[in-house]
């Protein structure tokens, strides 16, 4: 009894193994309702094609939850960068130089967000939501509405090659998610983050340059916003001012989902990357069994609920061992 | 006099562990008891059994000889017991009038708060504590000592014979404690008050307790009367063993070289400073709180703004406005308030170890070096004997000494200079204390120039080679520590002008 | 203290940055005054649910050109929430009718919520007629707009000669949008009376959003990889599709039908990735929206069944609809018509 | 003692002077000038209809700002009215579609829409996270629960009942209306005179002294987001008088335009314990009027995004500029220590 209760501790508290398990088991069960059509490759590049945007803009969610902060400007981001992109590629600009100054642009938002956020001591969720409206704004005021395509087939060629049978976006995305999982785990500069996100007074005190790191932080989440906007045109031919929307509340439920929390500190972008997985296989057997698409955003919201709930559970039996 | 208060057989636990152990306690009726003794030995939670902020595991509770049970705090009042809690509970943007009254407001034919009635009652209220303040102003204007005072009086108001003060003096200036005492005193006589009175100011203690109780490790040591109450005799009972309190700890070495100079610092709580402080010295702060010399450090780590002034390091001039350039300078500074500026709990000791020192644990293009982390931890945790010694334990999980032991040991990973000691043995127990006094004369005698802020003078005057005294943001002098005292001290503090 | 200046002149430059915005903004009008000749000058709106579409962009250059056709004294405006939003879209309604403009055109994000609004400026005066998407339950006066069952019907003959006879087809709509569900009940009807061969296989729903669309056709053709033809009933949708189908390598399988006519859709022409789209013509029905709406608002002596407007009473006009083919791209006038987007504000 | 007292007397005087919220003033001068500016352009701006429209357009946002009051004093924030408003205008249509009596599906729907607030608190204290997160996942649960039952569509033809009765106006007034202005003095009234809605300020600068004071926070928190709940589900009914029909997507932004009307209000986003009534209406106004005069004097509805971010943020960077300034003239605490 001791010993299975102990198993069932571990693995709520290890939350990769519990995403990796349940992320398996919501796979097997579906291959085994609908054989042939789910598990199979086709299906799963899809998945990965489509939820890599989310994927991008959860790499740069994390880190920046890491920090304390939140950033709700991602989604507008996108739109914004997708128009720049669009819009340099059309006057002729090449594809490099197009993506560089496009996620200069994002990256540049998030250094707003961030002095607004330790400058102006601005709370991230306040100064993220102006920041948003004003993106947002931006978007519609300089495209009017008009989509900006007819774009270059060497930029649009960006998100739809292959790369020996991988799709560019799934091998763009996942690796880079990858890279920020590692560097999380591993670079000295994100172990500062933690500390920060855990106590941003304490880490102030200890001579780490908090304000500088958390800029950085929401600047790399602006980078990421604005990569996923050059790629968004590229894949769809076209920039407007109407992608993204909503975009922020899946990328913070994906890394909450992950193992982030809200008030710092914590935080695992292989976490992440489960739980967008798990949001984007959820959906992928919401269409295949003919439901509706539209129990998307309340399979988000109570997974959402599932994991703080999960947290909860993991937090008492810490203190239950602790004092 | 009559016991008004009886506890009998209080035990506590928490998560199985026993807190309290069978602690009889008794209140007579209009008097002062003293309730002391080291942290973790009980005294918080036997109040907040007495006050029913929590339940007893087992034990009964008698006033006026009969039996009450206290499931909330409400019962608590209703059994006419109040306290008045460590933090304030005021509401900035409530009126003096309405904290006063809170839960017992005056209400008109409407329900509404009747305002009029209210400014009255609660003008009663302030006049029986002799004080005159306008009940309409927004109570988040006043001091915090009047805050305190009016923290009291809401108490008082509501008709209680028992009044428990936790460490009522802890953010407290020293005129403001001259004032609380004398209200207190005040105010037994009157009301024939039973006052219940948490401190760790043993001089508090002396002067106002006509009894204390002693607990130590949740068990009752003992009570002494008034007469029989001396500090000696208190810490005696408080640590299980006669400490020397005075035994000196001074440096029988050379002084090297002027490490920090400051000159003329001005901020925000302090004026006109200047000190200087050599390899191998300790230099001592003295400083009641409000005294401004937590102010004046935090200003010197670039925390707080400099106003003006110059700080020059081994000669040069150096200009610090953020506390990372202070770090990499080799000023390091252990906060007085390590949870919340020292400290990152939910971390573990490792990190928290290097948390001033990270940019040392580069291996290549920015990747940690997790090993020479470990191995810098265990050294650490080796030399200051933290413990349980468990590198990969998280902070919280360890007592008050030992998370200060971490504090230190986060700034001397740094490799400090300079080090800036604030309040080092608040919160900690006497054991600890003892050893973290025996680092620090330790990092002194092998070369690092020692700032120490404390407000406890025996133990400044323990380690200190010279004392600075602060007063109400002013320098009031630097003593050589030739066989110093108290008094000395004291009143250079104390001295006009 | 110097903070407290520094964020008040923020503030006020701030607010003299509003006026000056407002203030250009009348300037233009008063320029185009100065030539007016005596005619008071009157004002007419065009509201929409979605200003960030560029379909909306084209029914306003209809709009704009038939205003000019009547007179410089004529002022029009392009009013609406950027986003599909029905109550933003009411709340403007509503503003427009305190501004006491001369004629409102609306096209309605649903069938129910503008009705009392539109009722609201009917009843104070202002004439109110519907293009684009109907508020049938309302007291507009007419509707300039397509047929969105033939539109429907429209696609499923051209699903129909893809297939040739035989075949299965998936439409992608938006449920609750009127118009769209009558263009997937044309394609179905039809079918269903003409064309037993095509089978209508799946109904999804893509918000209207690119990367929802290629969500939803990358589990559908895993489920259905027997489909031929997608039909999606709406604007945006159809590069969505495009790149789902593109990367599963299924072109050769399915064909793509889009409806209207914007830019991007046309590059998925050019590149073949999308066989043929449904037009109507926006810029037609702005263009008719204007003019009915003027003629409503000058009412000649004529008794009328229709007090206090003019003899507007047709039940509606609807704009003529065609397919285009990919392959008609070549000639290059259909293209020509459509990708050089009017500019405005 | 005389002197004393009048002592006393100018210090009160004093201290009234600066309690009053500089940023309310701020404001007030503000939409003066807005008023100016845009009557300039467009005479037609200082009709009364204009300004009813004005109200007219904000009543939902009105009625969930006043809860939302509540919530940010008390050091929270509530992001699912977004879902719980429109979810209450779909079961209130379900239900009078269903020939329920119109007056109790309103009942119904209140304590759906007050459970809804209690789940909030009831997660928000068993998760024990930042009530930022549980009201996100609420909205985002909510959201797609609206889009499901609905299955998209709007939900219209009423019964003739309830037609007749949302056409039913009251001294001029239409019923949206009344019910703003009734909320708005009940609950400007119960929060500077009601001593349980006073608690507000207390739980929400020192929750836990609120607690050892003998105030059942636990119950005054649920309190505190059902009531939210309860007003977003007036809201919802109120959406239904007014656009006579009930659609998922009312909610869409609802919760952003919210917050901007209580932070411009002055209540503080950062620390509880600050804000009232009087500001969130001033904010009220003032947002409303905003926004109403790009329709007014023409300018592109797409500057209204740009400008309301701008405004967010400005709000609250000045209302804790200004809370700052106050905080650092503590001569009162100088003068009152002498004084004792």
């Amino acid at each position: 009894m001791r010993e299975k209760n102990k198993l069932y501790k571990q693995i709520i508290e290890n939350r990769l193994t519990t995403l990796i398990i349940i992320s398996i088991i919501i796979i097997l069960m579906l291959s085994i309702l609908k054989p042939g059509t789910f598990l199979n490759y086709s299906n799963f590049s899809g998945i990965f094609t489509t939820m890599s945007f989310d994927l991008l803009l959860s790499c740069g969610m994390t880190i920046v939850l890491i920090v304390g902060g939140v950033d709700l400007s991602v989604g507008a981001v996108v739109a914004l960068a997708s128009i720049i992109s669009a819009v340099l590629t059309k006057r002729g600009m090449g594809v490099f130089f197009t993506i560089i100054i496009t996620i200069l642009v994002g990256a540049i938002v998030g250094i707003i967000n961030g002095i607004l956020v330790t400058k102006f001591k601005l709370a991230p969720f306040v100064a993220t939501l102006g920041i948003q409206s004003i993106i947002r704004g931006f978007c519609y005021v300089t495209t009017s509405g008009y989509l900006i395509s007819g774009l270059s087939p060497a930029f649009t060629n960006l998100s739809r090659a292959t790369i020996v049978f991988i799709p560019s976006l799934v091998l763009i995305s996942v690796i880079l998610s990858i890279i920020v999982g590692i560097l999380l785990k591993k670079m000295n500069l994100f172990k500062q983050m933690y500390m920060i996100g855990t106590s941003p007074k304490s880490a102030e005190m200890s001579g780490i340059p908090a304000d500088k790191l958390k800029v950085f932080a929401y600047m790399l989440s602006g980078f990421f916003a604005g990569l996923s906007g050059v790629l968004i045109a590229s894949r769809y031919g076209m920039g407007a001012a109407t992608y993204g929307i909503g975009f922020e509340s899946r990328a913070i439920a994906a890394s909450v989902i992950g193992g982030a929390v809200m008030s710092g500190g914590e935080g695992d972008m292989f976490g992440t990357m489960f739980g967008v997985l798990i949001v984007a296989v959820v959906n992928n057997a919401f269409i295949q069994f003919g439901g509706q698409a539209e129990w998307q955003y309340a399979v988000s919201g109570i997974m959402l609920l599932i994991t703080l709930y999960a947290d909860r559970v993991k937090l008492s039996a810490m203190r239950r061992r602790g004092h | 006099m009559a016991e008004i208060l009886i506890c009998e057989k209080i035990c506590k636990s928490f998560s199985g562990i026993e807190v309290l152990h069978d602690v009889d306690f008794s209140v007579k009726e209009g008097e002062i008891h003293a309730l002391v003794g080291e942290n973790g030995a009980g005294k918080s939670t036997l109040m907040n059994i007495i006050s029913g902020v929590i339940k007893p595991t087992s034990g009964k509770i008698y006033k006026h000889g009969k039996e009450i049970v206290l499931e909330n705090p409400l019962d608590a009042f209703k059994e006419k017991i109040g306290i008045v809690h460590q933090e304030l509970s005021i509401a900035d943007n409530l009126t003096v009038a309405e904290n006063i009254l809170i839960g017992r407001e005056p209400i008109n034919k409407l329900g509404f708060i009747d305002r009029k009635e209210l400014n009255i009652q609660a003008e009663e209220c302030l006049n029986i504590m002799g004080i005159s303040i306008d009940p309409r102003i927004k109570a988040g204007s006043l001091s915090v000592g009047l805050q305190q005072v009016i923290e009291i009086t809401k108490v008082i108001s509501k008709n209680i014979e028992i009044l428990i003060l936790d460490e009522p003096t802890s953010s407290l200036s020293e005129k403001e404690i001259q004032n609380l005492i004398q209200l207190l005193k005040r105010i037994k006589e009157e009301r024939n008050l039973s006052i219940i009175f948490i401190s760790h100011k043993l001089n508090e203690v002396e002067i106002l307790a006509d009894r204390t109780t002693v607990l130590r490790d949740g068990y009752v040591i003992g009570t002494l009367k008034r007469e029989e109450t001396t500090i000696p005799k208190v810490i005696n009972m408080m640590i299980g063993r006669d400490l020397d309190y005075h035994k000196s700890m001074l440096s029988k070495n050379d002084f090297g070289n002027v490490i920090l100079k400051a000159d003329r610092l001005f901020g925000k709580g302090f004026s006109d400073i200047s000190f200087e402080v050599r390899e191998k010295e300790i230099l001592g702060v003295f400083g009641l709180i409000g005294a401004g010399r937590t102010e004046m450090a935090c200003a010197l780590f670039g925390y707080d703004k400099l106003n003006s002034g110059e700080i020059m390091l081994k000669g040069n001039n150096l200009v610090i406005d953020n506390p990372k350039k202070a770090v990499e300078n080799g000023i390091c500074y252990v906060t007085e308030n390590r949870k919340e500026l020292g400290l990152f709990l939910t971390k573990s000791l490792k990190y928290n170890t290097i948390a001033s020192s990270f940019e040392e644990f580069n291996k290549f293009l920015g990747v940690m070096n997790e090993k020479k982390a470990d191995i810098v931890a265990e050294k650490y945790v080796k030399e200051l004997q933290i413990d349980p010694p468990n590198i990969n334990q998280n902070v919280f999980e360890y007592s008050g000494g030992n998370q200060q032991k971490i504090l230190i040991s986060k700034s001397l990973a740094a490799h400090p200079d300079v080090l800036i000691v604030d309040e080092p043995t608040r919160g900690v127990d006497v054991g600890a204390k003892e050893m973290i006094h025996s680092i620090l004369r330790e990092l002194a005698n092998n070369g690092m120039a020692i700032i120490m802020i404390s407000s406890e003078l025996p133990e400044l005057l323990k380690l200190s080679d010279r004392v600075m005294i602060m007063h109400e943001g002013i320098q009031k002098g630097t003593l050589k520590n030739d066989n110093l005292t108290e008094e000395d001290v004291m009143s250079l503090a104390y001295a006009e002008g | 203290m110097s903070k407290l200046k520094k964020g008040m002149a923020l503030f006020i430059s701030l607010i003299m940055l509003f006026t000056l915005i407002s203030c250009s903004g009348k300037k233009d009008d008063s320029d185009d005054a100065a030539k007016t000749e005596e005619k008071p000058e009157e004002l007419y709106s065009m509201v929409v649910f979605s200003k960030g579409s560029e379909y909306f962009n084209w029914t306003y250059a209809g709009f704009v050109d038939a205003a000019k056709s009547i007179g410089s004294h004529i002022k029009t405006e392009l009013v609406g929430p950027p986003e599909v939003d029905a109550a933003a879209e009411a709340k403007a309604m509503e503003q427009l009718i305190a501004k006491d403009v001369d004629g409102i055109a609306v096209t309605s994000a649903d069938s129910a919520t503008l009705v009392s609004s539109i009722n609201k400026a009917i009843d104070d005066g202002i004439p109110v007629i519907s293009f684009d998407v109907d508020s049938p339950d309302s007291k507009r006066l007419t509707l300039v707009g397509t047929d969105n069952v033939s539109f429907g019907e429209k696609a499923a003959e051209i699903a129909n000669e893809l297939v040739d006879g035989e075949g299965q087809v998936a439409i992608l709509y938006v449920p609750g949008n009127v118009d769209l569900e009558k263009r997937l009940n044309g394609f179905k009807d039809k079918c269903a009376e003409e064309y037993p061969g095509v089978e209508v296989v799946a109904e999804l729903n893509h918000e209207g959003e690119v990367v929802q669309a290629e969500k939803v056709t990358m589990s559908l053709l895993q489920s259905n990889p027997d489909i031929d033809v997608i039909f999606v009933t709406e604007g945006l949708g159809a590069a969505g599709v495009a790149a789902a189908v593109r990367s599963l390598d299924m072109g050769d399988n399915v064909d793509v039908i889009a409806s209207d006519f914007n830019t991007a859709t046309n590059d998925l022409m050019e590149a073949g990735e999308v066989a043929a789209t449904i037009v109507d013509d926006p810029y037609f029905i702005g263009y008719y929206a204007f003019l009915n709406l003027h003629a409503a608002a000058h009412p000649t002596d004529r008794p009328s069944d229709n007090p206090p407007f003019g003899y507007v009473v047709s039940t509606g006009i609807y704009c003529p609809i065609s397919g285009v083919m990919a392959e008609d791209l070549a000639d290059g006038t259909i293209a020509d018509k459509y990708l050089n987007p009017p500019s405005f504000d | 003692m005389r002197s004393k007292q009048e002592n006393n007397k100018k210090l009160f005087l004093l201290n009234k002077l600066k309690s009053l919220d500089v940023q309310n003033y701020v404001l007030i001068v503000l939409m003066i000038l807005l008023i100016v500016s845009i009557s300039f352009v467009n005479p037609k701006f200082l009709r009364l209809r204009s300004f009813e429209a004005m109200i007219n357009n904000y009543t939902l946002e009105g009625i969930m700002a006043l809860g939302m009051t509540l919530v940010i004093i008390s050091g929270g924030i509530d992001l699912s009215i977004a879902g719980i408003m429109p979810f209450s205008a779909i079961i209130y249509a379900y239900l009078i579609k269903a020939e329920i009596n119109i007056y109790i599906s309103m009942l119904i729907v209140l304590i759906i829409a007050l459970f809804l607030g209690f789940i909030n608190n009831f997660l928000r204290s068993l998760l024990k996270v930042h009530p930022f997160v549980v009201t996100l996942a609420m909205q985002l649960t909510l959201k797609g629960l609206n889009l499901v039952i609905t299955d998209s569509q709007v939900i219209t033809d009423f019964p003739e009942n309830f037609t007749k009765l949302s056409n039913v106006k009251i001294l001029g007034l239409s019923i949206p209306i009344l019910v703003l202005i009734v909320l708005v003095i009940f609950y400007g009234v119960m929060l500077s005179q009601n001593r349980y809605f006073r608690y507000v300020y207390f739980v929400g600068s020192n929750p836990r002294a609120a607690e050892l004071s003998g105030i059942n926070t636990r119950r005054y928190f649920r309190f505190i987001y059902m009531q939210s709940g309860l007003l977003a589900g007036i809201a919802g009914i109120i959406a239904c008088f007014i656009f006579n029909s009930a659609h998922a997507s009312y909610g869409t932004g609802i919760e952003t335009r919210v917050i901007t009307i209580v932070a411009a209000g002055g209540a503080s986003m950062i620390r509880g314990g600050i804000g009232n009534i009087r500001g969130t209406v001033l904010g009220l106004i003032f947002i409303s009027m905003v926004y109403s005069s790009f329709i007014m004097s023409g300018i592109s509805t797409y500057y209204q995004d740009v400008v309301t971010g701008l405004l967010l943020i400005l709000a609250v960077v000045f209302s804790e500029k200004f809370r700052e300034i106050n905080i650092k003239t503590n001569i009162f605490k100088k003068r009152e220590e002498e004084n004792v």
